[in-house]
């Protein structure tokens, strides 16, 4: 059920400001991908960039083989790429299961696959099923996360980009979600995770990127790189980088 | 800096303006040869649109009906007349513009107009300036019981017509009544004198309420009426709500007699209405009705004769409006055609002063040095809407 | 005062409210979906009546023509912002709330030219004697305006609540970014929105025309009151419209019964005032991202 | 070399404004034409206060027409009743109207966007019944009628020319003086607010003082322009200052361009003509004429959609553009 | 002697404590760095210190005086400055004018006598050669007529701190001044602060470019979830155990991950 998701010397920025610089990654199918990277790395942008909530300079995206680069969002997600975006982006004055419902807006009102997913999603997260009629701004913070990720799964995405999904969060919900992103993978669902919490998110994928000022500064598989001094300069600085 | 940019092209525009109608005089002289054909020039300021076009349009159909009359049978004196028409869109501002521009720039001889009060009174100090009469088809009382000697007025204002109501009423036994009107200009002028002759015509009024133009529901202030237990109630009103008072007043089964005056003396007051205006009594001028004038009389005939004429030209009856602007260009014709000697604003405003005995069809008008309205209580009749339509009371 | 006499100034007022609540729907729709607030919601208003009162000229049934005429309003809704607005959207909601001012000025002298200059009138929808609630007198087209502001309340509501374009629309209103997101053509939302308020506007414009007759010129003071109403609720709210509209019509008939009906207008809008100095955001709003 | 420009240009433009104004009744004495350019001249009096309040401040108001009224009637009762001269009632006017826009401004700045505009059409619609019902002041819905002429040191100006020089020379005044504002610190401060009112603070820019100082100084020189209205035209009536009127200047101002000041003057000029066509084109023919007053109301509408929607900066944004030009041709 | 001292201060949202019990000092002539995990509440911190949100609890002090709860605009002119994380620049605006409004703060003029005036006061002349002053300290003085929508990122973030400075501050709080900027424009702005803190203002950076952190601060602040954590040398804040975990992720065996 996963594809695959090739970014290929993407630029983005906002206005005059140049954020992404000429950033190639790619998630093979059924595969989980880690970028982290230090605030204002512009791991942010990236995600924007592809989901296309912001328009690329340059570059190009592709899906399953299927230039995506520069569509609207809303025809993006109809080509099976859902984004859990930055803070979640819940619609908070509506219910659990409404959020759920406008999450698989992009399917056709009789898809068959839309009941299947809502069972599936509220295997996940149980308490999506329980809260069904709760108002989401009212959830907890790890509850609203769940259903963030929830709400993505029922447009029936074949990738899946996740935008610091731990922000905030306590280490037991965190825990608690990071299962259920383990679950999707081994389903087979590609994965491109953005995090600041970097041991945590290379315990979990299976290769990894980092990113710094824009540009892609180190990748490799997951374990090597949790060990790699050069992550902890990424994030804490120190000695002037080598690579540079 | 961009803002003071402003100052240099406001004088490039001032100066593109300035030019214009300096090519433009030439254009006016032209027009001021003195042959005997040469038309007189009148003006007529209406309210072709905005909240008055109800108004200003009959007005204009009456005028171009008149003055084809009167030009088709040779004119007056043998020189037709030509009207200059104006919109001023129910604006006073625009009124008072189109005044100084027939004035100055189309050298009428008098101005017919406006159809509102206040737009009437927004041209005075100009025309009284230029020395240019107006003859009004506005009803407000201001027009000349504020007097001014270029001033005229056709409809019976209500100084006239509320005092001749409230006898109706007293008359009818209706010694307690409720007042509603509306905050326009008609409304509070009527108001005051309803309150300011109710003792005299005998009757006391209980309640007083009010609404404005636009208002939707009338019945809270009906309910208050009600209260107050009233023999009669009292409509003083112009404009589409009236007919929602009589609608409201029906609903909450009110059983006392509706009273009205001129200003719903229209047919869209009957439509509006519909069954609640069955039984409701108005008191105006005579057209609704012309045997009101009494049949063989010169009015009956005036009367008939403008209808039919009307009827044949529009498709509908005339209604007070189209009488009120009939009266205004007959005035100022039968004034053309009484000067001797030369025919200017002046000997013309001097002309109309010395109206008297002409028959119109808001009355019989007889105007003086001191009365620029020239019309009495006997001008009025109480009708009572009956099916559908007016018919004389008793 | 008597019972009787205090049911009937508060018939009065829900009768006037449930108008404003309306054309406060009509507004609130739009704002929901694209944070300006539409000029021209007056206008459907009186297109409402007077196209209704057209179509029964044309030998067509009350309820047909009314049908027609909320039909019609809600497609010059529809092609309004099409044609009108959609283009301009970037530039701003000053730009967008100046071309509904403008809208509102065409569409008010187009229905002169077309209808004329004169009062319209339409028969009540079903004619007959008031009827007697607890000693109040009841119109029976008071009936039919309660009655269709429930049916477009309801709708409404089940509109939003249960179907997929209201969710959609409520998804818009709360952040088009993230309705993109899900898939949601917001463009389409935006249009559907002017259609759904032109009809509200139309609804009222229709209900109404019995008691009242209408005319070109009938949307202006209606916009005010529908506008006052939305915001004495809470802009975006349509639960608080609804209310708001209720309130500003009560206020209006309580007015009058207790105060004077000579300033009814300036006390209703002082108590708005009021009210939006103390709780700037309306009685129901909360503190919301203002767009403007 | 831009020094300079900008150290001169103002008073170089006023001095051909001036003389522009001037010329106009040498030119064409055309009483009709100087009746129109009265309403035009009272009309740029309160743009150039609005684009000060709502252009360059960002602080909208849907009730600027209540204190065009404000001035017209103070004045008019000052001078009528209480017999003041006429520069006396003409700042009472002003003074009142400012001080009516100081006490609206306290509570109704902590409002922004759609509940300002709300709040200030509800003020508007107040003042329209206290004008409607004070009759004592106001005369009422039928209007204040046969105000008298301005009168400046003893010498009645009665004349159209001289009305009409009165009230263009106060606007050119006016301009200058808010020309000179927008130049200086407040003008800078205004449209920091505008920008951003966080950068404003961080300015150490008193944002609220400010805005209810722009506040009472945009309703001011309306009712300054009220003050001229009731004394030229010498009649009013509450309609003139209506919330449809309102809903005009507000109109006009984003026509013009907010930020601009020049652009919103133009647009005042134009919209303010645009009724009164046939003051500018004499040897219009009269169905002409009468064609053009039917649909005075769809050209205005449409006129208002056409000019935002070509140029969405409005006619300030043009200039600016234009202006752009002008340089870059001056570089080559 | 502290020139700033923040004691206890706390800020609620709802359930959210953004801000928990902080408390710290800042010397004259220092320069000290605020870091921490996004969502640690520093962008909030420095609203409550500048006057742009008011604290729940706790106690501002600048230079002796208390400045709790006092007006944004009245905090700034008593000497305290700050730059936005979002520049707030007056987008419409030329460089020389963004700073001039600020340089203004000088300029005695009141709508009256700006009205009334002809050409430009000595005030005024003043006030525009501060700022040209200030753009050449900044080292943008090329782009002074440029308008700040049209300008590159990294001048921006000068450009408001050089904005920041005509308010002739004695603290500077800059809220992540070298967002966005690359490695070139990010040496030009450490170049640019030791030049203001070399001329007399006292400086407090909220950065995450911890090169950047690590070079200039004397002393870091680390915040995690609104509460103050750390607080030391950098070399000693580097090798924190705390720090580490708040940023790097606990290596949490214990909650089972």
């Amino acid at each position: 059920m996963g594809a695959e998701l090739r970014i290929d010397g993407l630029c983005a920025g906002y206005g005059r400001v140049d954020v992404l610089r000429d950033v190639t990654l790619r998630v093979d199918a059924g595969e989980m991908v880690t970028l982290i990277g230090s605030n204002g790395a512009g791991k942010s942008t990236l995600l924007k960039a592809v989901a296309g909530l912001l328009r690329p300079a340059a570059g190009t995206v592709t899906l399953g083989g299927v230039p995506i680069t520069g569509m609207a969002p809303e025809r993006i997600v109809r080509q099976r790429l859902a984004l859990v975006p930055e803070g979640r982006m819940l619609f908070g004055p509506l219910t659990v299961d409404e959020n759920l419902l406008i999450g698989a807006h992009s399917r056709p009102a009789r898809d068959a696959g839309v009941a299947a997913d809502l069972e599936r999603v509220r295997m996940l997260f149980p308490m999506l099923a329980e809260r069904g009629a709760q108002i989401s701004a009212t959830l907890s913070g790890g509850e609203q996360q769940m259903l963030a990720v929830g709400r993505a799964l029922m447009s029936g995405p074949e990738v899946l980009l996740l935008d610091e999904p731990s922000l905030g969060l306590a280490p037991r919900v965190i825990a608690a979600i990071f299962e259920a992103l383990d679950t999707l993978r081994s389903e087979g669902l590609s994965i491109l995770l953005v995090e600041q919490d970097a041991h945590l998110a290379l315990r979990h994928a299976d290769r990894g990127y980092v990113m710094r000022n824009g540009a892609i500064a180190l990748e490799g598989p997951a374990d090597k790189l949790r060990d790699d001094e050069q992550v902890r300069h990424a994030y804490l600085g120190g000695r002037p980088e080598t690579r540079e | 800096m961009r803002g003071t940019k402003v100052l240099a092209v406001v004088a490039a525009v001032l100066l593109a303006l300035a030019c214009l109608p300096v090519g433009g005089c030439s254009v006016d002289g032209a027009a001021e040869g003195g042959e005997g054909s040469e038309p007189y020039r009148i003006g007529a300021v209406l309210s072709l649109t905005g909240t008055y076009a109800g108004l200003g349009i009959p007005e204009k159909n009456a005028i171009e009906l008149e003055v084809a009359r009167i030009n088709d049978a040779g004119g007056v004196g043998g020189r037709p007349i030509e009207v200059i028409y104006e919109d001023d869109a129910t604006d006073a501002a625009k009124s008072q513009a189109a005044a100084v521009r027939l004035i100055d720039e189309e050298g009428v001889l008098a101005i017919i107009g406006a159809s509102g009060t206040g737009q009437t009174m927004a041209m005075r100090a100009d025309a009284e300036r230029a020395g240019v009469p107006i003859i009004s088809m506005a009803g407000g009382s201001v027009i000349t019981d504020d007097f001014s000697e270029w001033v005229f007025q056709t409809p019976w204002p209500n100084r006239i017509v509320v005092p001749f109501v409230l006898d109706q009423m007293a008359a009818a036994g209706h010694t307690s009544i409720g007042l509603i009107s509306d905050t326009g200009g008609y409304g509070v002028d009527g108001r005051d004198y309803v309150l300011a002759h109710a003792g005299e015509a005998g009757v006391t009024v209980v309640a007083d309420e009010t609404y404005n133009a636009g208002d939707t529901d009338m019945s809270s202030q009906l309910t208050k009426i009600r209260a107050a237990e009233p023999d009669a109630v009292l409509i003083w009103a112009a404009g589409k709500e009236a007919a929602i008072i009589a609608r409201n007043a029906r609903q909450l089964n009110m059983t006392q007699p509706l009273y009205g005056g001129s200003g719903i003396a229209r047919a869209e007051f009957i439509d509006g209405a519909g069954e609640a205006a069955e039984g409701v009594r108005l008191g105006t001028g005579k057209i609704l009705v012309p045997e009101a004038f009494g049949e063989g009389t010169e009015s009956y005939e005036v009367a008939t004769s403008f209808i039919s004429r009307y009827e044949d030209a529009y498709g509908t009856k005339p209604d007070i409006f189209a009488g009120h602007a009939y009266d205004a260009i007959g005035l100022v014709a039968d004034a053309l055609g009484r000067i001797e000697g030369e025919v200017t604003s002046d000997s013309l405003r001097d002309a109309l002063e010395k109206t008297s005995g002409w028959v119109g069809i808001d009355g019989t008008f007889t105007y003086s040095a001191t009365d620029h309205n020239g019309l009495t209580q006997d001008e009025m009749v109480l009708y009572i809407i009956e099916g559908g339509t007016w018919r004389l009371d008793r | 005062m008597e019972a009787a006499e205090f049911l009937q100034y508060v018939i009065a007022g829900l009768k006037s409210g449930s108008i404003y609540a309306l054309v406060a729907l009509g507004f609130t729709v739009v704002y929901g979906s694209t944070g300006i607030i539409n000029f021209a919601q007056g206008e459907f208003f009186m297109l409402g009546g007077v196209l209704t009162v057209w179509f029964y000229g044309l030998g067509l049934p009350v309820p047909i023509a009314g049908l027609a005429a909320v039909a019609t309003t809600a497609a010059l809704g529809i092609l309004f912002e099409r044609f009108a607005l959609r283009k301009q959207r970037s530039a701003g909601p000053l730009v967008l709330v100046i071309i509904t001012i403008g809208g509102s000025m065409v569409m008010k002298s187009l229905a002169r030219h077309l209808f004329g200059p004169d009062e319209l009138s339409l028969p009540e929808f079903t004619p007959g004697p008031s009827i007697d609630i607890a000693g109040a007198a009841v119109e029976r087209q008071a009936l039919w305006v309660w009655g269709l502001t429930i049916v477009a309340v309801v709708v409404l509501w089940w509109l939003y609540r249960k179907t997929r374009l209201g969710r959609a629309m409520r998804a818009c209103s709360i952040s088009h970014d993230a309705a993109r997101l899900m898939g949601i053509d917001t463009a389409r939302i935006v249009m559907v929105s002017f259609g759904i308020a032109a009809a509200l506007g139309a609804l009222a414009g229709f209900a109404v025309t019995p008691l009242t007759q209408t005319s070109w010129d009938a949307g202006a003071a209606i916009g005010v009151k529908g506008f006052a109403a939305a915001i004495l609720g809470g802009l975006g709210n349509p639960v608080a419209s609804v209310v708001g509209g209720l309130v500003l019509g009560l206020l209006e008939s309580l007015s009058v019964a207790f105060i004077s009906s000579t300033y009814k207008d300036a006390i209703s809008l002082a108590v708005l005032l009021i009210v939006l100095f103390a709780r700037p955001q309306g009685l129901f709003g909360s503190a919301r991202r203002e767009k403007v | 070399m831009i020094r300079t420009r900008l150290a001169f240009s103002p008073y170089v433009a006023i001095a051909i404004a001036a003389a522009a104004v001037a010329a106009v009744p040498v030119l064409s004495p055309d009483r009709y034409l100087l009746k129109v350019l009265v309403y035009v001249g009272v009309n740029v009096i309160v743009i150039a206060g609005l684009a000060l309040l709502f252009g360059h401040a960002g602080q909208i108001s849907m009730g600027h027409a209540a204190f065009v009224g404000i001035g017209a009637y103070t004045s008019a009762y000052c001078v009528g009743h209480v017999g003041l001269p006429w520069l006396v009632g003409a700042l009472a006017g002003t003074a009142l109207a400012a001080a009516g826009g100081l006490v609206l401004a306290l509570p109704a700045l902590r409002l922004r966007g759609h509940y300002l505009a709300m709040a200030t059409l509800g003020f508007n619609e107040i003042m329209y019944v206290a004008f409607r019902e004070a009759r004592g002041i106001t005369g009422g819905g039928d209007g204040l009628g046969g105000i008298s002429y301005p009168e400046v040191a003893g010498l009645s100006i009665d004349s159209p020319v001289g009305v009409y020089l009165l009230v263009w020379g106060v606007a050119l005044v006016v301009l200058l003086l808010v020309a000179n504002i927008l130049r200086s610190r407040p003008g800078r401060a205004m449209r920091a607010l505008h920008a951003t009112e966080n950068g404003a603070l961080a300015c150490g820019i008193d944002t609220v003082g400010l805005k209810i100082r722009t506040f009472a100084l945009s309703a001011g020189l309306a009712g300054l322009a009220g003050a001229l209205y009731a004394h030229s035209v010498g009649f009013i009536s509450p309609g003139t200052f209506g919330l449809d009127q309102s809903v005009i200047y507000v109109a006009i101002v984003v026509v013009g361009g907010a930020g601009s000041l020049a652009g919103p003057v133009l647009a005042a000029i134009a919209l303010t003509l645009l009724p009164y066509a046939d003051a500018l084109i004499p040897g219009l023919g009269k169905d002409a004429v009468a064609l053009l007053q039917d649909w005075e109301a769809d050209i205005y509408g449409i006129a208002m959609i056409a000019v935002v929607i070509l140029a969405p900066a409005g006619i300030g944004g043009l200039l600016t553009r234009l202006r752009i030009g002008r340089a870059g041709e001056a570089h080559v | 002697m502290s020139l700033l001292a923040v004691r206890g201060l706390t800020r609620r949202f709802g359930g959210l404590t953004a801000v928990d019990d902080v408390s710290f000092d800042v010397h004259e002539g220092s320069i000290k760095a605020v870091i921490g995990p996004n969502g640690a509440g520093k962008s909030t911190l420095f609203n409550l210190i500048t006057g742009f949100d008011p604290p729940d609890a706790g106690s501002v002090r600048f230079d002796g005086r208390e400045i709790t709860g006092q007006r944004a605009d009245r905090i700034v002119r008593s000497g305290l400055a700050r730059t936005f994380q979002n520049t707030e620049l007056f987008e419409e605006l030329s460089a020389l004018e963004n700073v001039r409004i600020a340089a203004d703060l000088g300029v005695r003029a009141g709508f009256v006598r700006s009205a009334l005036r002809v050409g430009l006061t000595a005030g005024e002349r003043e006030s525009v050669e501060q700022a040209r002053r200030l753009l050449r300290l900044a080292g943008i003085a090329e782009f002074a007529q440029a308008r700040a929508s049209d300008m590159p990122h990294g001048t921006r973030r000068l450009l408001e701190i050089a904005r920041a400075l005509a308010t002739t501050p004695r603290v500077m709080l800059l809220d992540e001044p070298a967002a966005g900027l690359n490695g070139a424009e990010t040496r030009t702005l450490i170049d640019a602060l030791y030049r203001i803190r070399d001329a007399g203002v006292t400086l407090v950076v909220v950065e995450h470019d911890m090169g950047l952190v690590m070079e200039i601060a004397e002393e870091i602040l680390v915040l995690d979830r609104g509460a103050k954590i750390a607080e030391g040398p950098p070399l000693l804040i580097q090798k924190d155990t705390a720090v580490i975990e708040a940023y790097l992720g606990e290596e949490c065996a214990d909650v089972g991950c």
